[in-house]
């Protein structure tokens, strides 16, 4: 008997590189992705600067946040969205992020939250 | 039910790791079932059994240590994070070549699957310091 | 299929005003740590009705605090209140 | 030949008992303090709230950050200085807090810190 | 005798809005880490000419950003030039 | 010039701990002398030997013993936050009957005393993480 697949969204809401936040976040998204689970990825507020494009991360010695998020497909990770406020408050667009995202207003936050067995955010 | 607790917070640096204490401590007494105790980020330093602070301030270790056992949880560790903080069972210290272990008795080191697998069979996960 | 938005943080920008923005009639927020710093803010004060607001109050107390008396939308628990506040709603969210 | 006492002015901002960073820099005033040097101590921001009264820090099972400030003059820290618009911000006022402390508006806190050989903030 | 103001937070109300209530002609504000962020905000772009405006190059460029064209007030130093402004100015103060 | 260096923020938790890293290396580099290191608050979770990051990440503990050797830092733990956050040498594992001791090569515990002293007697002091 199989079980039905859980929904988990994962939330990040922290900077790349101020913190090990972002990775972190990154890190439990990636471990989720082998369970054969409905995963969620939102990118708000200060989070979307994950998804700037040019990172030179290598200036500072850390590793490239945006080149890791790009391997998301490969764990068949495709649910991911972006809020558009959040985007639009600091002035980036959809088109000149590093990584394809389904944009999201507030009405779309909030069911993907209500529709999830679990929520975590970073 | 069945909980899950996750922490994210380091002892000293932050409430949020005295929180997870207080509301497993809580959940216990009302009767709930800890399913896990999953320690990760900053969380793991509550596992560092070389944490020694003041005589009159509280050990949160050591009352995680206490809890643990009283009550057979099961608190892991998580061993990515730990390693790049410094805190290491015996095996990992001798995979390294280190010269001492820290891990505090009572946790265990395992990886980021132990966190999803509880999230999963569990009916509730409660984030502390996130 | 309510969520309870826990926040810690006392900064609005760190995490109520995107908590306010994506919960929904039902949700229940409740205040812990620093957190509770805003218990007698406009954004709670100004909450509609359909949503609850919980202070720790192990979290107020021990900072010298007291429930506003206007605060009629906001009502103390203690642990043992959080712990049932976590099991009545479907899943729990931190905002920090 | 005796050396011209220097000034080192403290600022205090953060919360009391969300992370360590309240007792941490009162550490710092109490050892700066036997070093018979000029200290300021300047609560700042959200460092106002450690100086509420009625703090029942045992209900956390922390220690009395108000009880521990109410040593300062032992140490003859008596430099004490609290910036008047984060109390007023808060709903505080001078008469009701667990120490006595002198209202700074904003040109006295930037001469505090212009006369100071070295400031340290937490 | 003036003061080098360095911001490492993007919030304003992490630091800068308390830096800019208290700084003073000749002071200089430099902006690290996450307070790079900052370099396009609205706060420093209204800086008067008496207050100088560094950011730090590697942690601007780490996160994929670059100085805006407008902000003429602003310019960017590396970790030596981080150097030379904390030795030419009397001290020093972090807002976190 | 005479420089302080403060630091109160962890590795992998906070960027500036490696800020602190990297102005202390530029200043070296343009013939400033270190007075002193001082690692404070979480910043002393740099001064852990058993710190194990993975490979191709930066390691900022082993880099900082690099730069004190080669520059021969007085690089100073602070040894209350220290043993609170589990970090000790050999001499506070003994005191506190601990049966290991992590404290990485290069690195000194010792009081508060020697960041106020240091600051007294140097030309500038510069905190990371605050």
């Amino acid at each position: 008997m199989e079980m039905t697949p859980k929904t988990l969204t994962f939330i990040a809401r922290s900077t790349p590189y101020g913190s090990g936040r972002a990775k972190a976040l990154l890190d439990m998204v990636l471990s989720a992705a082998v369970f054969d689970q409905n995963i969620n990825l939102l990118f708000m507020d200060d989070g979307v600067w994950q998804l700037a494009r040019d990172q030179q991360p290598g200036m500072i010695d850390a590793k490239d946040l945006s080149a890791a998020l790009g391997a998301l497909p490969l764990y068949e990770v495709n649910n991911v969205y972006v809020e558009a406020r959040a985007l639009h408050e600091r002035g980036l667009t959809l088109d000149t992020l590093a990584v394809t995202a389904i944009p999201c207003d507030d009405a779309h936050i909030t069911a993907l939250i209500a529709q999830s067995d679990q929520v975590f955010a970073l | 039910m069945k909980l899950t607790i996750l922490v994210h917070s380091a002892p000293y640096s932050s409430q949020a790791a005295y929180s997870a204490y207080r509301f497993t401590e809580s959940a216990l007494a009302a009767g709930h079932e800890i399913q896990r105790v999953f320690f990760y980020y900053d969380g793991v330093h509550a596992s560092n059994g070389l944490s020694t602070p003041p005589q009159d301030e509280f050990d949160l270790v050591k009352a995680w240590q206490a809890l643990i056992e009283k009550h057979e949880l099961d608190a892991i560790s998580c061993v990515s994070s730990a390693l790049k903080r410094g805190i290491m069972d015996a095996r990992e210290a001798h995979r390294y070549e280190k010269a001492a272990a820290n891990l505090a008795e009572g946790f265990v080191l395992s990886g980021l699957g132990q966190l999803v697998d509880a999230s999963l069979s569990c009916d509730r996960v409660v984030s502390f310091g996130a | 299929m309510s969520t309870l938005h826990i926040i810690n943080k006392q900064l609005p920008a760190q995490g109520l005003s995107a908590c306010l923005r994506v919960m929904r009639p039902g949700d229940a927020i409740l205040l812990i740590e620093d957190g509770v710093y805003l218990c007698a803010t406009e954004p709670i004060a100004a909450l509609p009705d359909t949503v609850h607001c919980h202070v720790l109050q192990e979290d107020l107390q021990a900072r010298g605090l007291a429930l506003p008396v206007a605060a009629d939308n906001c009502q103390m628990v203690n642990y043992t209140g959080f712990v049932t506040l976590v099991c009545s709603h479907s899943r729990s969210l931190g905002w920090c």
